[in-house]
């Protein structure tokens, strides 16, 4: 049985508040739709901010019921662990980018509302409420409708610039991420026939490993990871996120991605029944493992910077699939380290790449193109930038002190703990790769300019909103254990 | 006290800090001698140091002292604070420079004192890869093929360490990580095998250990003379002290201790036969590096399988004094380029002194070094094998001492500028006294270097030292980082390979291939999922 | 087999039928097509769904009723703009179909 | 084999074989008409399941909005035949397809198949709730009360899937008004069915929204219909759109979503909590909602249908 918890209220504020903000940008547009927009979302932080606190300090959930009514009819907003760390972790870097974007999405006074400036204002609130809709919601189906709201809010920031080539791209995304949807929404609707709940902490005891609840998994899953673009089901990814303007592919990276991620981890962990996700979960590391080699080194080969960050996240979200076999497998004390390594990466590679993102986009901007073996030059103009890019890249290596090492850390740790030492050899050789396009780009950036090239300076607000962030995830790495037990509370 | 411990590592880390305050510039470029002067402090007072334990939620990090690692830190102290005199005088206002400096400084102190798993990584790491801004100063082309091959080998190392420390926090009892907690069951742990050789293949990688060894003749000639010398005087020194803290005092097998030693001899051996093909002086000490650090692996594993319990201790003296006389030497070679063949025979007897005490040739500390190791390479075919090494180490020596005279300065009557001849003379004096003050800590006999078996080396060295300065010029130059040319002939296949890869992930792009994608992901997980365990 | 098993299947084969014509079909149209075609199968199977769970003098279970009408507006939307895509797609390019481009040579882009 | 038993099959058969139809139609403007055959058997099909809700919206919005959307679309675009031929896949990725196709279809059947019997049911759960609300229709009480947030999410996708629309106009074009301009028709039949049909459409959107609280029917299908009573006058060139700055326009679209938000956050002070309706009090707001949203709807799927902004913005 779920009961509203007394700050129950901090969820329906984290939902309401980002929805209402974007209605009423929607409604006000111009230069009111940008002020209420860096109004909600610094407020939003607030409220992430004081649900992670509650959340650590009484060592339990918060819950909300709607309405009062009791699931399985009514529907509940429940706050874990998982979703707290979520949930602050997408405040920052939504923050962040919008910062970023005030200066060019900015609507001077007097001048009339522009496309680009009205629709990044209302669909940065408009994320806000997708990604609490996401880590929050306690109901298969509404997290459908969460799904279905990331989809039209990354669709949106992705077509930000209006570049002809980006259309053919969106449309790709948008197909897939349909699909996707629907083939989660399919098992969901075989979960309800079986079970007679959507209500995750109802299905949880509910479930066994019977035909719909297989079949289901099986459809959910793949409708999932579709979304998330792991390998072989990639194909969208690279062009959508390396295509949309800096502002854009920051979010999409970094947040986008990781809505379907907790909702796999919900499915995985609390829906379907514990056989079922020992003999599943090796498949999806497999496919996390070749995501990390094979993103990697196509990584190391793009010519384009954006091209190569967008190719990273594909590796990247490959390392989020390795904690699948080990959680399953481990006693208590490695089930919670595998736990820990994968929400820590999915945190620190948000931030870590999102300031990559923000950064190569100031770059391309300054330099007025993104060849990677033009950099040369940039790391005069833009030091902060090139350091804060390096600072991203070091964190996804998994060097110390970053986020980015102790997720691979505790994921190494535990892969040992459970005898699935290749797994430990994956981690290792990504990080080797990683260390390759990251070592590619700086060095690039570091060379002498080329003759004849000429660089913009960039805003040094911009830069610092880059700082931020990358400074951000190598914090993460100074973090004490203890503190990350605010991921712990509520993990399976 | 032991806050003491904290700035040793904080003092360079905060001054590197305060580079980014444009007005504290030039006071951290003029002071960057004092940074490890906490460190030097702290290591004057091991014994009453004690351990600093803090608990940070869960994650116990310990910083202590004990003897071999005073002794290697207080060395580390001195090299790096003459050097960054040195480093004043040489490259003169260099902020991007100094900022490197005190980053891998902090990280390369850090690394003396770390007692636990994760603050050794970190320092290591810091260590290891802020040293590519030292290679990679002077922005050559070499130096940054270089610096890029120095971070490649730096980060595989990483990789081999972290492995390992998982492997060991996996197999000590309880949540510990402390060095000493995870350290003594890794001997009869069934997979201790494997953590000892990645253990050895990281630590290796720093030390130079054949045939890993290739960055160090490459990195240091592209390095500045400063930044040589610390590279080759405390920065691989954090792979000594790493296989002493990481390779457990009693209990090993056997089996790794001979193994370790006769890699260890393997290095010596083709450190001194490859750095007598070269002609850049620097490329020689580089060489001559190696081939004392593979001494120090030597006596590590002979150590093991004597069980030696002190020798730990033993190879720490041994890196003391190279760490000092290698360091003055790097330092030497600058005045030595800025003197002019008139003054030149000023300089040679500090130098000539401090190079045949590599062959243990008294009273130099060298020779007290050599006794301090008596212990494990004194008996047996390991004594011979030793003073082959000792042999071979003299007349690497004189080779370097030749091509120093050799290479010419500018001016005739040029004089090296006191900023630069001080730290050199301060260090290698030091180098010559410092072993005999310290020489009651590790308990040697200092009565055996007179001993014929001790001095034989060295004559038949210095003997054969003119014979081969006739004939070193026609000997063919071996490229340096030799083994490197093997390295070279597989990038055709890895670009193949790389290729290969690029072609099949481009399989997946076109939407029909998704899509059938997509539904078999859906059929395999079905199938995945309903198979029986086991 | 009652009837609603048969519209059961019915329901399963709107499914493979749509999945089909995503996977096979060239045009970004036909794509959309397919996908309501896929979509109408889904919904098809709460349906079933709530239909088995017909009781209390109800014809069917409410539940899965109020989240197929939920699921049929989000589906309009998603059509709609997938379709705006395709025009826009359509008059700037000409395209008609989302096939890959050739390699794009490194133009400068800002 | 009971009549009822027939009549599934032969509906079975008639939407699986329009569906295989739609997607082996020679012309795309073939396979629309197909889609919207198989729409409103659909519609037939939902009614034999007991669910006259979702029929009416399957009517309404699956084969209705839908099918005018895709007919709209169709008459705009004309796709090279090289383009497509050269992406069409081969034979063998197509067999392939089918046949992957073919065995997710049959595992999910085996998974349907083996659902539990008796099935789990919230019917007796949702009556129940329903009562202390005033309303008669379950599906509604669901929809507004039980599952609001389902509902508020939804309303508020719409506003999204809106902006989103408008913002894959052309910049230059911001400001103006959405869609393609239509040649004004005085007389002939679109422009006669435009004048008749939008008067008596409106009084029965409004109706099918009134009675959706205790009787089949809703915000959703009234607010289709009302949609097309505005859209039938725009293609006939009778009626411009507003402009996408237009605050009224914006006002119109979101008031519903905001509306429903702000009720639902008034249950703090004046009921148990959000989205709680105060006793006695529940079927006039949940009315309010329903009215607001009926606007909404009605302004957000005219919006969808008529897309981005083409022309350009008047000074």
């Amino acid at each position: 049985m779920t009961a509203t918890t007394p700050e129950g209220w901090l969820l329906v504020l984290a939902l309401t508040l980002p929805a209402g903000a974007m209605l009423l940008a929607f409604v006000a547009g111009g230069r009111h739709a940008q002020r209420i927009a860096l109004g909600a979302l610094a407020l939003w932080l607030v409220i992430a901010f004081a649900i992670a606190l509650q959340v650590q300090r009484g060592g339990a959930p918060l819950a909300y019921l709607i309405g009062g009514w009791q699931p399985p009819l009514g529907m509940a907003l429940r706050a874990d662990g998982l979703s707290a760390a979520m949930l602050l972790t997408g405040a920052v870097v939504l923050l962040a980018v919008a910062l970023f974007g005030r200066a060019p999405y900015a609507t001077p006074r007097g001048a009339q509302e522009t496309r680009a400036a009205y629709a990044y204002w209302c669909f940065l609130p408009a994320l806000a409420a997708s990604l609490a809709a996401a880590f929050l919601g306690g109901d298969l189906f509404n997290l459908f409708v969460a799904l279905e709201m990331l989809t039209f809010t990354a669709l949106a920031l992705a077509c930000l610039d209006g570049k002809p080539s980006q259309f053919k791209s969106e449309l790709r995304y948008l197909l897939f991420a349909l699909i996707g949807s629907v083939l989660y929404l399919l098992g969901a609707g075989l979960l309800y026939g079986a079970h007679g709940t959507l209500d995750i902490a109802l299905l949880a005891g509910r479930t066994r490993a019977d035909a719909p609840t297989l079949v289901a998994g099986a459809l959910m899953t793949a409708g999932l990871i579709a979304k998330m673009a792991l390998f072989p089901l990639h194909l969208w990814l690279p062009p959508a996120h390396a295509g949309a303007p800096a502002a854009a592919s920051a979010l999409l990276s970094g947040l986008v991605v990781k809505g379907a991620f907790v909702l796999l981890l919900r499915l995985w962990f609390w829906v379907l029944p514990a056989p079922v996700v020992l003999n599943g979960g090796t498949l999806l590391a497999a496919l996390g493992a070749a995501a990390i080699l094979i993103g990697s080194v196509v990584a190391l080969r793009q010519e384009r910077l954006k091209l190569l960050v967008a190719y990273s996240t594909v590796a990247q979200m490959g390392y989020l699939f390795l904690m699948f076999p080990l959680l399953a497998a481990g006693d208590a004390e490695t089930a919670s380290r595998a736990w820990l390594g994968g929400v820590l990466q999915a945190v620190s590679h948000a931030l870590a790449k999102a300031a990559m993102f923000l950064g190569a986009g100031l770059i391309a901007a300054s330099l007025g193109h993104d060849r990677v073996a033009a950099l040369g030059g940039a790391a005069r103009v833009m030091p902060i930038t090139v350091i804060a890019f390096a600072m991203g890249g070091l964190s996804l290596m998994g060097l110390p002190p970053s986020g980015g090492f102790g997720a691979k850390w505790l994921l190494l740790r535990a892969s040992v703990e459970t005898g699935q030492w290749w797994w430990s050899l994956v981690i290792l050789s990504g990080g080797l790769l990683t260390g390759g396009y990251v070592y590619r780009i700086v060095a690039a950036a570091l060379a002498p300019p080329a003759p004849g090239c000429e660089a913009r300076p960039v805003p040094r607000a911009q830069e610092l909103c880059v700082l931020a962030l990358a400074l951000a995830s190598i914090l993460l790495g100074l973090v004490p254990l203890k503190d990350l037990g605010l991921v712990r509370v509520g993990a399976p | 006290m032991s806050f003491l411990l904290v700035l040793a590592p904080l003092m360079p880390l905060a001054m590197c800090i305060a580079l980014a305050w444009p007005s504290a510039r030039a006071h951290v470029q003029k002071r960057l001698w004092a940074a490890p002067l906490p460190a030097l402090i702290v290591a004057l007072l091991v014994g009453h140091v004690p351990p600093l334990v803090a608990d940070a939620g869960g994650l116990r990090l310990t910083l202590l002292l004990d003897l071999p690692g005073a002794l290697l830190l207080g060395g580390a102290a001195l090299l790096w604070s003459a050097a960054g005199l040195y480093a004043r005088a040489y490259l003169g206002d260099q902020p991007r420079f100094a900022a490197w400096w005190l980053l891998t400084q902090s990280g390369s102190l850090g690394v003396f004192i770390a007692g636990d798993l994760g603050s050794f990584y970190l320092a290591f790491a810091v260590a290891s890869l802020a040293g590519f801004g030292l290679v990679v100063q002077d922005g050559t082309a070499a130096a940054i093929r270089a610096g890029a091959l120095y971070l490649l080998l730096a980060v595989l190392g990483e990789i081999a360490l972290l492995f390992a420390f998982a492997l060991l926090a996996v197999g000590a009892p309880g949540e510990s990580i402390a060095i000493a907690d995870v350290v003594p069951p890794l001997a009869a742990s069934p997979g201790g095998a494997v953590t000892a050789l990645l253990l050895v293949l990281g630590f290796g990688l720093k030390m130079g250990l054949v045939p890993l060894h290739v960055w160090l003749p490459v990195a240091h000639p592209a390095a500045p003379m400063p930044a040589s010398a610390v590279l080759s005087g405390a920065i691989v020194k954090a792979g000594v002290i790493g296989l002493i803290r990481f390779l457990p005092e009693h209990g090993a097998p056997g089996g790794w201790g001979t193994a370790l030693a006769v890699l260890g001899f393997l290095t010596a051996y083709w450190g001194v036969v490859a750095g007598l093909a070269q002609r850049n002086p620097k490329t020689v000490l580089a060489y001559s590096t190696v081939s004392q650090m593979g001494v120090i692996g030597a006596v590590l594993g002979m150590g093991i399988v004597l069980d030696i319990g002190a020798s730990g201790l033993h190879a720490a003296f041994y890196a003391l004094h190279h760490m000092l006389a290698k360091g003055a030497l790097f330092l030497g070679v600058g005045v030595a380029l800025a003197t002019g063949p008139g003054a030149r025979r000023w300089v040679l007897p500090l130098a000539l002194l401090l190079a045949l005490g590599f062959g243990g040739l008294p009273p130099t500390g060298g020779a007290l070094a050599k006794a301090a190791v008596k212990d494990e390479l004194g008996a047996g075919i390991a004594a011979w094998c030793a003073a082959l090494s000792a042999f071979g180490s003299t007349l690497l020596m004189l080779h370097f001492v030749r091509r120093v005279m050799d290479a010419a300065a500018a001016e005739p009557e040029g004089r090296a500028p006191p900023g630069l001849l001080g730290p050199w003379l301060g260090l290698g004096t030091a180098a010559l006294v410092l072993p005999w003050l310290l020489l009651p800590v590790v308990g040697a006999d200092a009565g055996k270097i007179w001993s014929l078996a001790a001095v034989a080396p060295v004559l038949l060295g210095a003997a054969l030292a003119w014979p081969w300065r006739r004939i070193a010029d026609r000997v063919p130059v071996l490229p340096e980082g030799d083994l490197l040319v093997l390295a070279r002939r597989g990038a055709a296949p890895r670009e193949a390979l790389g290729r290969a890869i690029l072609r099949f992930e481009t399989l997946f792009r076109p939407w029909p291939a998704a899509g059938l994608s997509l539904l078999a992901v859906v059929l395999g997980l079905l199938a995945a999922m309903a198979a029986r365990p086991g | 087999m009652t009837g609603t098993d048969i519209l059961a299947l019915a329901a399963c084969g709107l499914v493979a039928i749509g999945l089909y014509g995503l996977v096979a079909q060239a045009e970004v149209l036909r794509k959309i097509i397919a996908f309501n075609l896929l979509g109408a199968g889904v919904f098809l199977l709460f349906g079933v769904v709530a239909r088995r769970g017909a009781g209390a003098g109800l014809a069917a279970d409410p539940v899965p009723q109020a989240m197929v009408i939920t699921g049929l507006v989000v589906a309009f939307a998603a059509t709609a703009l997938a379709l705006v895509l395709t025009l826009r797609l359509y008059q700037i390019t000409g395209a008609a179909t989302v096939a890959e481009d050739p390699p794009e040579p490194t133009a400068p882009d800002s | 084999m009971t009549a009822g038993l027939l009549l599934d099959l032969l509906l079975a058969l008639a939407v699986l074989g329009t569906a295989a139809w739609t997607l082996a139609a020679r012309s795309q403007f073939a396979a629309v008409i197909g889609f919207v055959v198989t729409g409103l058997l659909l519609t037939l099909v939902w009614v034999r399941l007991g669910a006259v809700d979702v029929a009416l919206t399957e009517a309404a919005i699956g084969a209705g909005a839908t099918g005018v959307i895709l007919l709209y679309v169709v008459a705009r675009l004309r796709g090279g035949e090289a383009e497509i031929s050269a992406a069409t896949p081969s034979r063998a990725q197509r067999a392939l397809a089918a046949l992957l196709a073919l065995s997710v279809g049959g595992a999910l059947a085996y998974g349907v198949l083996s659902l539990p019997d008796p099935a789990p049911s919230l019917a007796e759960a949702a009556l129940a709730g329903t009562a202390p609300l005033g309303l008669g229709n379950p599906v509604s009480a669901v929809l507004m009360a039980h599952r609001g947030l389902d509902t508020l999410l939804e309303a508020i996708v719409l506003v999204f899937a809106v902006l989103a629309v408008w913002s894959m106009a052309a910049d230059h074009r911001w400001g103006g008004r959405p869609g393609p301009v239509f040649q004004r028709e005085e007389h002939g039949p679109l422009s006669l069915l435009a004048r008749i049909l939008p008067p008596v459409g409106i009084v029965i959107g409004i109706y099918i929204a009134w009675v959706g609280a205790d009787s089949p029917g809703g915000k959703f299908q009234g607010g289709t219909i009302l949609a097309a009573m505005w859209v039938l006058p725009w293609i006939a060139g009778l009626v411009r759109p507003p402009s996408v700055t237009d605050w009224r326009l914006r006002l119109m679209i979101a008031i519903g979503p905001l509306t429903f938000l702000a009720v639902g956050l008034a249950g703090f002070v004046v009921a148990e909590g959000f989205l709680a309706y105060p006793p006695g009090f529940a079927k006039p707001l949940i009315l309010l909602i329903e009215a607001a949203m009926t606007l909404s709807v009605a302004a957000a799927l005219a919006c969808l249908i008529a897309g981005p902004p083409e022309r350009r913005r008047r000074a």
